[in-house]
């Protein structure tokens, strides 16, 4: 089941490839003391394509983020970056590997050291990388270049963060991943601090850089709406393991794990036109705790349709029989006209299917 | 709670063993008590004497590994100067040490409790700038100065307390007034920096949208969570005082421990000595259990075993984790 | 191991930023940052009165304590048995003899000045050994975590858990009560309280995210503490070393005053109120002038440190420059805008 | 204590009474830099049966007015003017004393995040029981019924062997769960919710919604929603008041506001949102920040960022004007911002 992503034809080749990521932490003292952060995790990532990250807190995509630029060691797993594994690699090899990951972080004020200034923040990297930009002048006219590229002024390079808002502050941290002109940014909710029009500008600044750089983004949020907005194809992550993926339209419109469709039909939407309240699934209880995962599908503790086979066996990662790249894992997927009902707005929905009001107040955890 | 426990004693006894070990081998150093026992003009024969009846010419371990055992038997050796079990002479002295230390810290801690929570009500008001101020100075002042010149102005001048020695109450007031001053100084800061924080927590807010009186708020909300602070700190300076009791005793002529101490390391009397170090060290061992245990009844956070704050780096992933969720920026820079 | 680490344990605040009350929800205008960086903190210090005669008193102090010796010439050491303890303030026997004499006739003043010096000489290394060593070794400790970071600890716990003074006097009687002898026992018993604060602010630091992001440019952990961690840690430090100063001072001074500390004929303020105890009953300034000087000294010390803590802490330098209540408040908006 | 309580009439319980109204409130902050307006002249009505929602960016004064309703403002916070009435009582006009009275049976308020916002050194049951004891006298022992009670009603499962519980040992939803029953502990009329689902996951949000609308329905209370999440309001709110920079920029039932937004703000924000547009689109943002609050400009507050601004907008600052039909907005062009 690890070869899924690989088996599904006409991929472009894929720029990072991970297999069977899986990481633990060990927690002193209490009981069971291995947290499962990570369970198994295969990714792809193609050249110049976002990849978009969903799932709850908790469910393991900072860790991802943070293992992918190894500052978390993988328990299990490799990470292939065009063919090569970047743990293997010491001095100056991996020190030229980091330039071509580069993360923006999700708080721009912590993220951002306030005794420095913007110009001394974004040109910290070179400090590391003294090859890059070897003279000085080389390195102003670079600075000036990246302070205009993320929409500051060249005089901004004096000020310290403090004196900016948090979209210039994030503007920085973007400015900053660009110095060493990566391949691949991890952006671990960028624009969740924001504001809602200040998100709006660091959106489009984003994907502005990735037309003119062709840089590839795994874009990891927790907020939906943002997620369907920039990305090419969605992972969803759920206790430690991806569930779904798929391309955004795919997984959006037609989910096939019934965690997916009840994450989608939580999120409120803007949309006031309808008179008639939105059915939704409102799931019962939390995500369990990572120390101690259910047996079997990880989702099953809140799952609708759970059955038997849920807490023996863990469902393996099948594509749907049209959609080859879509793919979830589930003893019982949604069929797609099942999803688009579930995600309806009421009006239209509930007179045919009965079933969905026992879905609407559904929730008895099996 | 039992795990915490015997973690916490294990963790305490390490100090506790490398102290007394340590003071055993550095009071050896001091030389050999023979020149100062025997009479200038004692022959070689005696000083051999001398020595070998106490075992001073024994390698250091072998020395160390007598007294242990002798300990193991609760046996401490005797003083030198008065033949006297040294183990009593600690005892007889302890009680007095721990009097003063005991009356001291209660005075210190009720008195900052008092002072430090009315500065934390209005923060650079005046109550706050006036005890920020007495309790600077009163951390300041030197200990032995301050005990002459008490002694000065009251014993000599005035003629209200004795200069020295234990009598009737009076005698008390000098010693716990110049002992008072650095803890009551200190903690004074604490508990006002403790409030501070802890009234501008949110769930102070949180009270008063109960209706909580003002009263309620600062005794039951506040107070109890700046206690934990002021309890650690409050340990640290009991460890402390006796650093104060070595000074005061000897000015007063209280017959403590500090005072025992001090003369047995003049006189090369290592068997007082070690007894009266021993005695010290294992107190401050209870103390901080104690400490501890109270740490543990007030704040529920510390109690689960082995629950660590920040200890690993796995830990604290863990506590990271949290901070995925969507963090709508309120606070300011 | 639960219990909170004792790191900073002579911060009133308990090492903690304590939030000022109602920023959380308040946004404060954002150009605030810029004008606290113009104003320095010399201008900050000049508008709080306290702090201010604190800092000119300990200049004052520090001068005495280098020029001193020098201008006083021989006049500490002058013995005139004629003029035995004599009073101070009396203006009769010159300026030399305003604070009175000793009893060998020795001008109390030039006494003290030249204590001054020997004072400052034995607490400045003392602070300095123990802020440099003690803060490196925390930094490090805190940085890596894991090993080190225990075993740091752990030697912490071990010189702390025993009263100091205590082995300061059992060492000093082993290793004779020389100067340099009495500097290296102060540095070393207060190693641990800059090795727990550095410890605790670097630990917490290295999970900061900034910190984060210098890793995944693969800076080295040197240079992270060099260039994220000890700028931030400093003025903690510093503002720790003012108050340990004053620490040391008076450790001195006991250890003085016992016995074993410095010993005559060099003088030091604890000293000398030793030396005037025998003669309490009739010459009271012996004690009491040296006495006032080390109170003087330790007190200016931590007023200004804790003006320091404030002034180096952004979270709540805010307070300097709050104004008053009664002054502004009824005051119609337009106006102050 | 319990007096005041008592000679305030109890509106009889039926929807759309007027529990609450905000009448030109004003909100002076105290700062290094002065004394700044961080509310300014905020007037809304809260009826009984009903949400009604502040929404605005972060330091638009949204959370302010709400703490300045409560009574709760920080020390460095002084309302300095305007009426704010709950249940027939000026609650501005009281001392803070006679205002312990209201706090708990009129008016109850969640707080955003409920760790920091739960004393960690006592029990929830202890914290749950506590209005109990303030405003009602109960033992201790007949308050810890009470919690178990308050706890059952908000959905905590097991409430009997969890009530002895401290915060730190339940997930954030169930603490928030926690924080709710406090505020409803005393049935008020009023209750402010505070960014209440702002620091959960989108699962637990849509369950703590549900609960706030089934106790709203339950007990006919108001409700104030306080938020920054344009879809949470739609969902959740039957009016809004938009704020901006401590103004109240456009007010009116939800479906109308978000349908047709008057406010060229209200547009701008309804179009910043990034459903519906597609991959690879530009979304439409608002040009600029928003601005200090030290440096608030004389007219309209939104001048900066406006594109419909002329020179009346710098010059004077439009007032919020109802419309007769239930909504009001404070703009000189309202009627051209269709047309842009």
């Amino acid at each position: 089941m690890s070869d899924t992503t690989a088996t599904v034809p006409h991929l472009p080749v894929p720029l990072l490839d991970v297999r069977d990521l899986t990481k633990n932490f060990h927690v002193p003292g209490r009981g069971n003391n291995v947290l499962c952060a990570l369970d198994k995790i295969n990714l792809h990532v193609g050249r110049g394509e976002t990849l978009g990250l969903v799932g709850e807190s908790g469910c393991g995509k900072s860790t991802l983020a943070r293992t992918l630029l190894m500052l978390e060691r993988p328990d299990e797993g490799t990470i292939r970056f065009e063919g090569t594994d970047p743990f293997a690699l010491t001095g100056k090899e991996l020190l030229a590997w980091r330039r071509r990951v580069q993360m923006v972080f999700q708080d721009p004020f912590a993220s951002l050291n306030a005794r420095m200034t913007a110009g001394e923040i974004i040109s910290e990297p070179w400090a590391t990388h003294t090859t890059l930009y070897p003279s000085k002048k080389e390195r102003a006219a670079r600075l000036r270049e990246l302070l205009e590229i993320v929409g500051l002024r060249p005089s901004d390079a004096g000020k310290s963060p403090q004196e900016f808002s948090g979209g210039q502050r994030q503007r920085i941290g973007i400015a900053r991943a660009l110095a060493l002109n990566p391949d691949v940014i991890v952006l671990d909710e960028p624009v969740s601090a924001l504001d809602l029009s200040v998100q709006a500008q660091v959106l489009n600044l984003l994907n502005d850089l990735q037309q003119r750089l062709g840089v590839a983004y795994i874009f990891i949020s927790h907020d939906l709406s943002v997620v369907r907005h920039v990305a090419d194809r969605v992972a969803v992550m759920y206790l430690g393991r991806i569930i779904e993926t798929g391309t955004t339209e795919q997984v959006f419109d037609r989910p096939r794990h019934p965690y997916t469709a009840a994450l989608m039909s939580a999120s409120p939407h803007l949309d006031v036109s309808n008179s008639t309240p939105r059915k939704r699934i409102v799931l019962e209880g939390e995500m369990p705790s990572p120390l101690d995962p259910p047996s079997g599908c990880r989702f099953r503790t809140r799952c609708w349709k759970a059955q038997d086979i849920c807490a023996t066996d863990a469902p393996p990662a099948a594509a749907s029989t049209d959609e080859p790249l879509h793919v979830a894992e589930c003893h019982f997927p949604l069929m797609p006209e099942t999803a688009v009902q579930l995600l309806a707005p009421a009006a239209r929905s509930n007179d045919s299917d009965p079933r969905l009001h026992t879905i609407t107040d559904l929730g008895a955890p099996c | 709670m039992l795990t915490f426990l015997r973690r916490r004693i294990v963790s305490s006894a390490l100090p506790l063993l490398v102290v007394v070990l340590g003071v055993f081998a550095l009071a050896r150093l001091t030389g050999n008590p023979a020149s100062l026992y025997l009479p200038l003009n004692a022959t070689a024969e005696m000083r051999a004497n001398f020595t070998a009846k106490y075992g001073f010419d024994d390698p250091l371990l072998v020395q160390m590994a007598h007294y242990f055992g002798g300990v193991l038997r609760l046996d401490f050796g005797e003083s030198l100067r008065t033949g006297e079990p040294a183990a009593a002479m600690a005892l007889r002295a302890f009680p007095a040490t721990l009097q003063l230390a005991g009356t001291t810290m209660l005075l210190a801690v009720v008195l900052a409790v008092i002072v430090g929570c009315w500065a934390a009500l209005k923060p650079n008001g005046v109550a706050d700038r006036i005890s920020s101020f007495v309790s600077m100075a009163a951390a300041s002042v030197p200990d032995f100065w301050l005990a002459i010149m008490g002694i000065l102005v009251f014993a000599i001048t005035l003629g209200w307390v004795p200069t020295s020695g234990v009598g009737g109450a009076t005698s008390w007031i000098l010693p716990i007034a110049t002992l008072l001053l650095r803890p009551f100084g200190v903690l004074v800061q604490i508990v006002r920096g403790a409030m501070v924080s802890s009234l501008s927590e949110p769930y102070i807010k949180l009270a008063r949208s109960k209706g909580a009186s003002e009263f309620r708020v600062v005794t039951r909300h506040a107070l109890r969570n700046a206690a934990a602070p002021a309890l650690t700190v409050a340990g640290d300076l009991t460890v402390s005082l006796v650093n104060g009791a070595v000074v005061v005793e000897s000015i007063f002529g209280w017959p403590g421990i500090g005072k025992l101490m001090i003369d047995s390391i003049l006189q090369r009397d290592f068997a007082v000595l070690q007894a009266a170090v021993l005695l010290t060290a294992v107190s401050i061992f209870i103390l901080n259990i104690l400490i501890d245990l109270g740490y543990a009844g007030l704040d529920a956070r510390v109690r689960p075993a082995g629950r660590r704050k920040k200890s690993s780096r796995a830990a604290s992933v863990v506590v990271a984790e949290p901070k995925e969720r969507k963090i709508h920026v309120q606070t300011t820079p | 191991m639960s219990r909170p680490p004792r790191n900073a344990v002579q911060l009133p605040s308990g090492g903690r930023t304590v939030a000022p009350p109602g920023t959380e929800a308040i946004a404060l205008p954002r150009g605030e940052s810029v004008a606290d960086k113009k104003t320095s903190l010399f201008q900050l210090l000049l508008k709080d009165r306290f702090a201010t005669v604190a800092a000119v008193v300990l200049v004052l102090v520090g001068l005495t304590a280098v020029f001193g010796p020098t201008l006083m010439g021989d006049l500490s050491t002058r013995q005139d048995l004629g003029a035995t303890n004599r009073p101070p303030f009396s203006f009769s026997d010159g300026w030399a003899f305003i604070l009175g004499s000793d009893s060998l006739g020795r001008s109390m003043l030039a006494r003290l000045v030249v204590a001054t010096q020997t004072t400052l000489s034995v607490a400045l290394p003392a602070v300095a050994i123990s802020l440099v060593l003690g803060s490196l070794w925390g930094v490090w400790a805190g940085y890596h975590r894991g090993w080190r970071e225990t075993v740091s600890m752990r030697i912490a716990d071990v010189i702390m858990s025993f009263p100091s003074l205590l082995l300061a006097v059992v060492i000093l009687y082993v290793f004779s009560p020389s100067a340099a002898n009495i500097v290296l026992i102060l540095a070393v018993t207060r190693i641990p309280i800059y090795l727990r604060t550095a410890r605790a602010e670097s630990a917490e630091l290295q999970s900061r995210t900034f910190v984060d992001a210098a890793r995944t440019f693969g800076t080295k952990p040197n240079a992270i503490i060099r260039r994220h961690v000890i700028p931030v840690v400093l003025p903690t430090l510093l503002t720790l070393a003012t108050i340990e100063f004053c620490y040391v001072m008076l450790a001195e001074s006991s250890l003085s005053f016992l016995g074993i500390g410095i010993q005559p004929p060099d003088v030091s303020w604890g000293l000398m109120v030793a030396q005037g105890r025998q003669y309490l009953q009739t010459a009271w300034w012996l004690s009491f002038f040296p006495g006032l000087a080390i109170m003087v000294t330790t007190v200016a010390a931590n007023v200004l440190a804790a003006w320091l803590r404030i002034a180096t802490d952004p979270a709540q330098r805010w307070r300097l420059t709050l104004p008053r209540k009664r002054l502004l408040v009824r005051l119609p908006v337009k106006e102050v805008l | 204590m319990r007096t005041a309580t008592v000679s305030v009439p109890r509106a009889s319980m039926i929807d759309d009474d007027v529990v609450l109204t905000v009448t030109g409130l004003n909100v002076d902050l105290r700062t290094p830099k002065g004394v700044l307006r961080a509310v300014n002249d905020v007037s809304f009505e809260a009826l009984s049966g009903r949400t009604l929602a502040l929404l605005g960016e972060s330091g638009c004064g949204k959370s302010m007015t709400a703490k300045a309703v409560a009574g709760l403002l920080d020390p460095v916070a002084d309302v300095t003017g305007g009426t704010v009435v709950l249940g027939g009582t000026d609650l501005a006009a009281l001392t803070p004393k006679e205002r312990l009275a209201y706090a708990g049976p009129e008016l109850g308020i969640v707080f955003q995040d409920a760790l920091t916002a739960l004393n960690p050194v006592y029990t929830v049951g202890t914290q749950l029981g506590e209005a109990f004891r303030i405003h009602e006298g109960l033992s201790a022992k007949a308050a810890k019924v009470k919690a178990i009670e308050l706890m059952r009603r908000v959905g905590i499962p097991e409430p009997e062997s969890r009530v002895d519980s401290f915060p730190h040992q339940f997930s954030g939803g169930m603490r928030q769960r926690i924080l709710i029953a406090m505020a409803v502990a005393l049935n008020p009329r009023l209750l402010i919710a505070d960014e209440p689902t702002t620091a959960l996951d989108v699962t637990v949000q849509a369950q703590i919604m549900k609960l706030l609308r089934d106790l709203r329905t339950e007990s006919h209370m108001a409700v104030v929603l306080i938020t920054h999440d344009l879809a949470l309001v739609a969902e959740e709110a039957d009016t809004v008041a938009v704020m901006y920079a401590g103004n109240v920029v456009e007010t009116g039932p939800v479906k109308e506001v978000f349908g047709t937004p008057h406010h060229p703000y209200t547009r701008g924000l309804l179009d910043s949102v990034p459903a519906d547009v597609g991959r690879g689109q530009d979304l439409t943002s608002i040009a600029g920040s928003p601005p200090e609050l030290h440096r608030i400009p004389d007219g309209c507050v939104y001048q900066s960022r406006c594109p419909l601004v002329q020179d009346i907008c710098r010059a004077i600052r439009p007032t919020l004007e109802p419309d007769g039909a239930g909504r009001a907005v404070a703009c000189h062009f309202s009627e051209e911002l269709d047309n842009v």
